[in-house]
């Protein structure tokens, strides 16, 4: 059910900044809100009015340590292929390997400055959590990271790294031990510890400000982009793809084009393998929120989610782990709803043959979630116009295993035969 | 909002302000309906009543209680897991006839998707008025973003309960008191729901810094047994909230209902041996003092 | 034995283009020697002197598909530690991971301007493969990697990775199935296929003009770092520290250095678990060639090697996979035999906990490899002056497994305690 | 070098000239010394001279042996299993009085280390030349780096070798003639030592390119059959080289010494087929033609 059916200024008519049009806002515990006043009073301050040189001091660590600005390539193959003007975003060269680093080093940074002691962050597949503990070790901050006890036992690589970076992993058993229970246990660690703990939202999700304060971070991906493609390709593209789980690399590329309006913003989702919610067993076999959610609350925001017709929140899945989320950013619903970003998707073998063609054909092995925008750009191209930009949000080498099991099983087209003979 | 738009400090003649000033100090209790299911919860309410009860909350299982500790958890996963909905829930209410007022706790998402239409709260409270509910609980719901649920709350006579929680200071905590209808819901520490082995300072401070308010004051999050109940009154509460102590009876005992039972007039003594002593020996009250 | 003793003279007397004092020049078969001078002819023609343009395209690649240039980044926590100020250059945030694409992509694409038509290269840990295999993905080249089949069936990753990007990779059963054999069986194809095949060597040995081409290409890490460090530090530096395997990422950082005088040049080979040749066993327990090596022919040039008294090469043993290697670039040798490079090791442990002491200090996960001139740095600080450049040749993602197994075995006093305990 | 200083072409009077001149069409056998052990090397390096091997290659074992295929891989892998050292095989040469002259063919790091002194190839030119071999093949030692290797053999009497390649032409080629001393080893094809079914187009491009060079010619790399001998010294050639099928042999005959006799006997009926063939037949040879 869409919201535009519905009238949601009585339920929302408080301070339009906490808000996207009819999504966002603050719903969480009362012990919280004047933590979010806090950092609403921070991000103010520091992100926006740049004050004791805040955006100064982590432009420079994103450039020294980060390795920004990335560069935007042009892809001579998929081109080729396409026949059309194709542009690839390399935020897979960002330290860790994917965007989430620009959000993490923001949020530990502005917790220095306010000087918050102690770190925590919730992780699903882990790249928000390396990201947050290599934030945390360069800064010099304490930091726990809460990870379902599943994505725990199957992510076993990234639960080193995180201890490798001085990081503590706290497994969360409730539920199905991902993503969703390991955000309600950051929740309830910051509902305890609020007064010196400072929590890395990894998306553009939860109360305000956060879906703003991640935004602003992200915010360099599209500044750069734009910036880029008109010095490489003399024009601004005629559309920009990004995968959207939470949606921040999504609206960090969107959000310098936004008022660009002949610029077309597609978000991809993942369509998982079927668009269908399973009612009785509270499953939706994708997370295509955007595409087939409907409005409520999660998680601290107003937003489209993927939700039993109870209000029970189901369980979401997509073969990418990053993409398992049954919400979105607030403000990618009101984009969506307002008609300004298209929400499409594509399911788990356009994703793994995404994967497959751009490290046959351009040497790049992508992260499955960005997989799924090169899955949307081989299924829709000819719709996105003579000069395209394709946000690759992080490199693939933690999706290996997944892509391997999940090739062996299925006949699919791009993939190579990766054995090697055995002795 | 009363109808000269004044504030409803603790709407007066509510059936929940009622209970607690005529109880005076009061027992509230919290258990999830559905767990194990809503037959059983039918005969634990009943045996609240029984016990002493003079409030009692009654919560609406949902997916991601983000604001409960492991206890009121797990509680919901069994309720989940059992199949309580929304309708078999208002349900069990309107079959309940209990002494003490009932209230629903529950999630803010779970008022929104009630009925119909999606994201909004009208169908939800108007359900709830019907099945005799008396009030209303949201953890996840703050003042600023109350005013629709208020709205509707005022419209079908039901109370909106807000928690004050040791981080609520100031002129948020100015502006809450003056919203607060029924009781104001006094969070004895920072964290989650869950018993614990004591009466937490924060709660003295909070309940120092709250005595200035005339509104009543129950206190909540980690009240386990009857001495606490005992400490809290003394140090200035209307009453009592005790939940993840009975779910613990729940989940283990060979007999609930007489157990649950036992438990309330525990609790409710408590509480009262409070109140004397602060009568006795008023001077006792710590001075408010901010931390 | 050091060459110093020896009258090299009358062995080498040709052509001064194809050796560096006593070392380097061309022992290869004799099918081989147009090959060579083919290469020689396109060295001076592309790379010297940008014939086609061609270096402005490399240049052009590398930024766009590589991601340079890489960050000199001032190690906020380790200058604390060590009081001085160290920099890190970043080139673990290079495509692929590591310095080794700045080669793979300049080798390639020179094999293009050549009108090969087909790019082969040996592998060890299969960094210079995947690198490869990248690169030749990128430019549209078939590519087929030699890897020993010890390495293949523990590097499994690796092969993955290679397969992905659309490489063959040829097991090698010989030997002890490691690097040594995987060159021997490259150089056997390329003898065969010479005409139309391009070999790409993975660092800077092999013979003339191999060792000067790989070091131009890897040359561009220190002149980004030596003009970052002026602009950062405002001076040039007192020591610039590498590790050394074949030398490429040590070449690479040293080279724009070389006639800096007053900056000291660290070469840090790995130790292992001891310094002394087992010569009954034909084992050296480490890959200290240039500490300890005697002058000898390996792969096509006289160089300091690890060999029994009788002439015969011995299996070199290192805990990083990237340095196990029984010889060393020949201009390296010739650097260390005038003074201007000095030698230097750290052992297994010295490594990995440098490799620790980086992830939690400073929130970077390095190579093995890179791990060792952290090692070093650790140990011999106080020699390297107020103003220290460290390369950091790789990120260390592939290294987890081998440094949680070795971890494990050992007390050491920069590991933290991985486990995450098991439900 | 001879003492007027011109280039020593096919050093008159060498060992290893006159045993190709003299039973032209020439028979040249490689095995490795020390597979499975030097003792049964003796045998076979015996066993091939009574059977008509005119020149024999004596391999010297080096672990990283870039030329060779897996056949030759494999044998020098077991002599170096054996224990196969430096002095160990000049000893065995020592031993050794065949008929056929002996050279060694080894890598030129094994020449390098020889001795006390690290990278000096004299200490061991002088020992071969003490231990009666008559000269030197080194695969990867290509005329250009052969300067040092070339003045020690002139200065100890031995023939040095050179390896001519298809890939060899023009100036190069010129050179390498004009430096050749005992023979030119002509690479049959691209790529490493081993048997192979059929004689390569290239060995016939090869010997018309190096007609006009009169320079002693043998073949090698891929050799295996009494008819490739035939036909390649039909060709053109002045001797046959043949390796790997020998070490077939060595490594699965219940009886090698036999089958190696029987071997080179075959081997050298068919070069002298071909040489037969040539004499009645000379219109055949092909033209020579640059590829
Ligand atoms: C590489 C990559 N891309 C995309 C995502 C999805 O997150 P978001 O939608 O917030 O960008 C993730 C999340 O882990 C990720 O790792
Ligand atoms: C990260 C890294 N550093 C260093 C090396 C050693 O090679 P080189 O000495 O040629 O730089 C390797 C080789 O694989 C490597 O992967």
């Amino acid at each position: 059910m869409s919201t535009s059916d519905h009238d949601h200024d009585s339920i929302r008519e408080r301070d339009s900044e906490a808000t996207f049009g009819d999504y966002g806002g603050q719903y969480v515990p009362e012990a919280l809100m004047p933590a979010l006043q806090e950092l609403e009073d921070a991000y103010e301050r520091y992100v926006l009015n740049n004050e004791d040189g805040f955006m100064d001091e982590f432009r420079e660590r994103m450039r020294d340590f980060g390795g920004r600005p990335t560069p935007l390539q042009r892809a001579d193959r998929l081109s080729e292929r396409y026949d059309r003007e194709i542009y690839l975003k390399r935020e897979d060269l960002v330290h860790g390997g994917a965007h989430k680093l620009n959000n993490a080093l923001g949020q530990v940074l502005l917790a220095k400055y306010m000087g918050k002691e102690r770190i925590i962050a919730e992780t699903g597949a882990g790249q928000h959590g390396t990201a947050t503990a290599m934030a945390a070790a360069h800064l010099d901050m304490p930091c726990e990271i809460y990870m379902g006890r599943t994505d725990v036992n199957r992510q076993r690589p990234n639960v080193y790294r995180m201890r490798m970076n001085g990081a503590e992993v706290n497994p969360v058993d409730a539920g199905s031990g991902t993503l969703k229970e390991a955000i309600n246990e950051t929740m309830r660690d910051w509902a305890t510890t609020v007064e010196r703990t400072h929590y890395v939202i990894g998306s553009v999700v939860g109360p305000h400000p956060f879906p703003k304060l991640v935004r602003d971070f992200q915010a360099v991906i599209g500044q750069e982009a734009r910036q880029q493609i008109q010095q490489q390709a003399g024009r601004l593209p005629d559309s920009v793809v990004a995968c959207a789980g939470g949606g921040s690399n999504t609206m960090g590329t969107f959000h310098e084009f936004v008022p660009d309006d002949d610029v077309s913003l597609y978000a991809v989702e993942a369509g998982g393998s079927s668009l269908q919610i399973d009612e009785d067993e509270g499953v939706a076999p994708n997370s295509a929120t955007l595409s087939t959610g409907t409005d409520g609350v999660l998680h601290g925001a107003m937003t489209k989610l993927l939700q039993s017709e109870d209000g029970q929140i189901v369980e979401s899945h997509s073969v990418s782990a990053g993409l398992d989320y049954a919400g979105v950013g607030p403000e990618l619903s009101h984009l969506v709803e307002t008609g300004r970003v298209t929400p499409v998707n594509v399911g788990d073998e356009a994703a793994l043959n995404g994967f497959h063609r751009l490290s046959n054909l351009e040497g790049i092995i992508p992260a499955l979630e960005s997989s799924h925008a090169l899955g949307y750009l081989e299924e829709q191209h000819e719709e996105l116009g003579d000069l395209v930009v394709v946000n690759v949000s992080g490199r693939g080498d933690k999706d290996l295993e997944t892509v391997l099991e999940e090739t062996e099983t299925r006949d699919l087209e791009a993939a190579p035969d990766v054995e090697v003979f055995d002795s | 909002m009363s109808d000269d738009g004044q504030p409803t400090t603790a709407a007066a003649g509510s059936d929940i302000e009622a209970a607690i000033r005529e109880n005076h100090p009061a027992l509230i209790t919290y258990i999830t309906a559905g767990d194990p299911s809503l037959e059983e919860t039918k005969a634990y309410v009943e045996a609240l009543d029984r016990g002493g009860a003079d409030l009692i909350e009654l919560g609406l299982p949902f997916s991601e209680p983000v604001a409960e500790g492991a206890t009121i958890q797990a509680a919901i996963n069994r309720a989940l897991e059992a199949g309580t909905t929304q309708e078999g829930f208002f349900e069990l209410v309107d079959e309940l006839e209990t002494e003490a007022p009932l209230l629903v706790m529950t999630y803010y998402n779970m008022i929104l998707q009630y009925g119909e239409a999606t994201a909004d709260v009208g169908p939800f409270v108007e359900r709830a008025a019907d099945a005799g509910l008396s009030g209303i609980i949201v953890p996840d719901l703050p003042a600023e973003e109350a005013d629709p649920l208020r709205t509707a709350c005022d419209d079908h006579g039901l109370d909106l309960v807000f928690i004050v929680a040791p981080t609520t200071e100031g002129e948020r905590l100015d502006r809450i008191m003056s919203q607060v209808s029924g009781f104001a819901y006094v969070q004895a520490r920072l964290g989650t729901t869950g018993a614990r082995g004591d009466v937490s300072s924060a709660t003295h401070e909070s309940l120092a810094r709250l005595a200035e308010y005339d509104v009543p004051k129950a206190v909540g999050f980690g009240v386990s047994e009857g001495d606490h109940a005992a400490e809290i009154v003394e140090a200035g509460a209307d009453g009592v909230i005790v939940g993840s102590a009975l779910i613990d009876i729940i989940a283990s005992s060979d007999d609930p209902v007489a157990d649950l039972e036992a438990k309330a007039a525990e609790l409710k003594r408590g509480a009262v041996r409070g109140g004397e002593s602060l009568t006795n020996d008023v001077e006792d009250a710590p001075e408010p003092e901010q931390p």
